[in-house]
């Protein structure tokens, strides 16, 4: 079975074997020699090609969190068959997509930049959000079209809470 | 000597000062907001109590509550520490009022120097450099836009109350202009209860370097060198040393002496700081006076061999200081990196949350001066700011050295910190070789936001062990290493390869 | 320079041993056995290869096995570290023999200084004065017995082979001394494979005293000062200082010329430790010459601003080492703490287990140098010492009272550990007055193992509650203060009396 | 309630009692203001009196293992009903009693000083465990008579194993 696991537009790839009744773990077609344990809270001691790591890993649904390094990894792992269904599903899609703009971090809408029907070109601000006495400017990720905004000025959101729905690349359309 | 010191403050720097008082056999006084029951800097205070509330306004801001504690649990002095009240003439002054020794200098000093343009006008009196700009607030847009231009640009607006980098814009056209003051004029509202803000030239490639001075109260001031500050993001200092790679004898000198007449020409009592812009023509400018401990003054600490908390407590006392003389050597170099609960991916957003693990690096050269433990949470109510890294060398590349090392073994989980960037920052050339000015980050970003490939792969691997483990639930033990594995050797050859004789 | 340095040991020298390296550019590799497999040392390395087996002698003194890995992982050099194969002069020659440099002295300044009653021949025949006693292992007890009769009681029994304390016993009188004699021989037996024991005079109301010393290995030796090693217990040292309170700089001289005369006796190269006695009459007998790094290292580090090991490294690879000139100036004052998985209320038994809860002290003037973390494992097979705790300040005072502070805030749980222990030695009035010998632990054990009543009743009333609580399960949550609280205000009383008003 | 706190030879009495809808601790009959705050893994936050201590709690039966300001305590607690009949089972027993020495630590017997049927006087060394390289002296707690040796030199022992069985007070008896 093939398992896939991306990391911004890195794409790493490996597939597993049953042989000699142990997992092989396989990249490149190489079977990868490697002492991984855990040392309990997420961290894991990694023995591989002599090569030693201290490794933080948390796991949310198929989004890995790894600390190796000092460096700070947000990898997205999938299988073969999960994959497949995904494309399936996405393919079946078309048209502009939906974007729903969320606030990242817990905080207060201190200024919002955008009204219903405003066509919003990638990178121009949404939104200021303030938190930790810092202000946050949040901007578009691509181009777009404001749906609805659901926030006001000066509410106080939680993380994750939907601030703005927008329509994907109707800017061009 | 005192025998009880109230804390109004929290976190690393309320612990900071405990340390002192523990180690000069003076009680320490904590007070507490909602949030902050759990952390250090109360359960190793000597005494705490709570102040209640949960937003810094409710809490350590309400003065009255602070001074009633104090005269309670019957407190000789009140340190304010860093930010909060520690700027604040009128709680100062009503300190004072109170009856309880005020850990600082005289409220005149801290209003002189608090008021950004009327410190501007003093120094000037004084002989002390200054960036040109306006010497008051600017009361109307249209009014300082024409000033704007005729200093041209670009050109800073700063908080007229402020500092730490609140309430602070900079303009690079006319266009920008009107919408920057406004933002600075909302934030220095929000953080010091005044939206007035002035003008200032813009200085070529420059680097922020500050000086550490000590007053006696009684007619000495002496300096004890400068901190190189000029790594900032958003203009929030991320790393600072002392000695700077810039000075050499001559200039340390000259601007040594211009702190020490800038601290004389207020008055001033006790530890203060004096930041100065140096351009590339090596010419240095006043910036501002902070009149209290400095965020980064333990970089000071390391290469003097001072207690810098100490100090301020025996000058307090009347006791003055330690030493009587300006510095003139160091001893090796220091540097500090200051870790921040944000993610540096995400433009630097603050991360709150649950520290899951923490394991703080130690070892030579390695101080910590740290505000939070495994199990902390760390709220969006408060400076983001959780711990700093000191790492001490003989010379500046040792100090580097052991810095860059100190930050690869932190461990830290449940947040996001600012640790994989900081890395980044020691181990870049352009840092390394002491070149570099308070526009490093916006000119290096790309360098300093990339990833190592072998790196990558690493993660990528051991997520895909995880993946696999999750779904297959392989639970064999591994035959011979003793430890409770949770994956195995997939390959036997190496191992017997190593197999001894 | 070295690309890659094999480290032959375990805990926290070996990490201590891979800070430089990784400090310096360097690889490191550890070697570990299968209970070590979790240990920082191995997820700090740059690379891990397994020895296997639980015991020293099933790994961490496999030679054949380190130096196989040593080959296939291309390694130039290796470090012993302390203890294990670090004096042991076979080792040394076979690692020169397959071709790596051993960083350390030569197989025949080990041999010569590993050998106590060669060594004490050499040292007379150089004129560094030594304790009366046999100048040759002892062969039989009768003959033994009569020469310490001779000598006069008290006398010493030591290992001939040995250091670190183990298979050393005082005798006060005749009857003892058979039963001695086979104890130390026992010990010695199993710790050094060697059982032959020698005799010493016991010297009055010794110091503790040796020289750090540093040779090139081409004609050149310093010293770099003293460190007072007296407070020991049952022969170990459990706290060391750089400066010691006992000498002046006319006894430093002359004892630091005497430490380096010794080095140049037996042709030494790299760092290495002269120990010697002072008796209540200043004068000084050499004990015995550690051909390795000494466990107490740091605080020479603290106060002439080396690193020792980066020393050891360079001078190793030929490229000689950083100062010339033997030191004659300390900066400051540094104490060590050795904190040992022991229980000092039950005689300093080991205390194995697992470390459930760890947070260092850090802050002003603090290093640690830890081999564990929280979820070690503390295992019965190696040495009980876990971690050490340095202490800087600018006198000895200043020292001792951080040291205090970081010993009091240092949080560890799921073992006991000789920290409570601690605390008393340096709270103790002789200790801070520097009046001690090396029978401090004897002389002052009821001021040692002593508790503070008030804090008893704290420790029982926190006891209490926690019984209440477990009997009634209360779990009415604490109205205001926002944390979930396990318990709640008894009594509201003070809590009214604290409200803003 | 009464509950007792007994540390060596000191014992602390508590009085609980509820009132106003709470419970209250008393010592020397004044009732103890305090606010103890648990921050997981068996610390605690105490503040009491003013006085604020950091607390490693760790409980085993009656037994609490206290760590505070750096000193180190086992107590025993029990409530006066324990006591009672702890006190009713302890009266009804009576004569010599038998003690078992048990392995404080695991280790390696290596030299036993005494045989069966021995009396040994409070203090006499009963046998040698090497432990960690380091030879610890096994003495007796009392005076005594050696009733059973259970181990053999060059054993290894577990913690806790048992060792000698001893007949306390025959000495004098």
């Amino acid at each position: 079975m093939k398992i896939f696991a991306n990391f911004n537009e890195h794409e790493f790839e490996y597939e597993s074997v049953f042989k000699d009744e142990l997992y092989h773990l396989l990249y490149n077609n190489k079977a990868c020699t490697y002492d991984a344990v855990s040392l309990g809270g997420g961290r894991y001691s990694l023995l591989k090609d002599g090569k030693s790591f201290l490794i933080h890993l948390q796991r949310r649904k198929e989004t890995y969190h790894v600390l190796v390094n000092g460096e700070y990894f947000e990898l997205h792992v999938e299988d073969e068959r999960t994959r497949k269904v995904r494309e399936l599903v996405q393919g079946a899609q078309s048209g502009p997509g939906e974007l729903i703009v969320r606030a990242p971090i817990p905080g207060v809408v201190i200024k919002i930049h955008v009204q219903e029907g405003d066509l919003i070109a990638k990178g121009e601000p949404l939104l200021i959000l303030e938190a930790m006495k810092m202000e946050n400017i949040i901007k578009a990720d691509c181009d777009c079209r404001v749906e609805k905004v659901v926030t006001v000025e000066n509410e106080a959101v939680q993380q994750d809470q939907e601030l703005i729905q927008l329509l994907a690349g109707t800017v061009n359309n | 000597m005192f025998r009880k010191i109230l804390i109004a403050n929290r976190g690393e720097i309320a612990v900071r000062i405990m340390r002192t008082c523990r180690e000069m056999g003076i009680q320490s006084v904590a007070v507490f907001s909602k949030i902050d029951r759990k952390s250090p800097f109360v359960y190793h205070a000597d005494e705490a109590y709570p102040l209640g509330g949960i937003t810094s306004q409710e809490s350590y801001l309400q003065w009255n509550k602070i001074l009633d504690i104090a005269a309670r649990c019957g407190a000789d002095a009140i340190h304010p520490g860093y930010g909060f009240l520690s700027e604040n003439a009128e709680f100062a002054e009503a300190v004072e009022k109170a009856g309880f020794t005020f850990i600082g200098p005289s409220p005149e000093a801290i209003r002189l120097m608090g008021n950004k343009t009327a410190a501007r006008k003093l120094m000037i009196a004084h002989h002390v450099p200054t960036v040109p700009g306006t010497e008051d607030a600017v009361r109307d847009i249209a009014t300082a836009q024409k000033i704007a231009a005729e200093i041209g640009y670009p050109v800073l607006i700063k908080a007229a109350a402020g500092g730490g980098g609140k309430g602070m814009r900079l303009v690079e056209k006319d266009e920008e202009f009107k919408e920057a003051v406004e933002g600075a004029a909302r934030e220095a509202s929000a953080a010091f209860g005044d939206a007035s803000v002035y003008i200032e030239k813009f200085v070529e490639e420059p680097r922020h370097i500050e000086f550490q001075i000590l007053s006696d109260g009684q007619g000495k001031t002496i300096h004890l060198g400068e901190r190189e500050c000029s790594i900032q993001r958003r203009h929030q200092k991320v790393v600072e040393e002392s000695p700077s790679a810039l000075l050499d004898d001559a200039l340390r000198k000259a601007m040594g002496q211009a702190a020490v007449r800038a601290a004389e020409a207020c008055g001033y009592k006790g530890a203060g700081t004096i930041e100065f812009l140096v351009d590339k023509h090596r010419k240095f400018y006043f910036l501002e006076m902070n009149t209290r401990l400095q965020v980064e003054h333990p970089v000071t600490e390391m290469v003097t061999g001072l207690d810098l908390v100490e100090e301020q407590i025996t000058i307090a006392a009347g006791h003055g200081m330690s030493r009587q003389k300006n510095i003139s050597k160091f001893w090796g170099h220091a540097v500090e990196c200051r870790l921040y609960a944000e993610n540096p991916d995400n433009n630097f957003s603050p991360s709150p949350g649950t520290i899951a693990f923490l394991k703080a690096a130690d070892g030579p050269g390695i101080r910590e001066d740290s505000g939070v433990t495994q199990g902390s949470e760390i709220s969006l109510y408060y400076d983001p700011m959780i711990s700093k890294l000191i790492a001490w060398g003989s010379d500046r590349q040792q100090a580097i050295r052991r810095m860059m090392r100190a930050l690869q073994e932190y461990e830290i989980s449940g947040i996001h910190t600012t640790i994989p960037f900081l890395i980044k920052v020691m181990g870049h050339q352009a840092f390394q070789q002491g070149r570099f000015t308070t526009k490093f980050i916006e000119e290096y970003g790309d360098d300093l936001f990339t990833v190592d490939e072998a790196t990558a792969e690493t993660a990528a691997f051991i997520s895909a062990v995880d993946f696999l483990e999750e779904k297959k639930r392989i639970s064999v033990k591994a035959p011979d290493n003793g430890s409770d594995t949770a994956f195995k050797w997939k390959n036997l050859h190496r191992k017997n390869a190593l197999r001894s004789r």
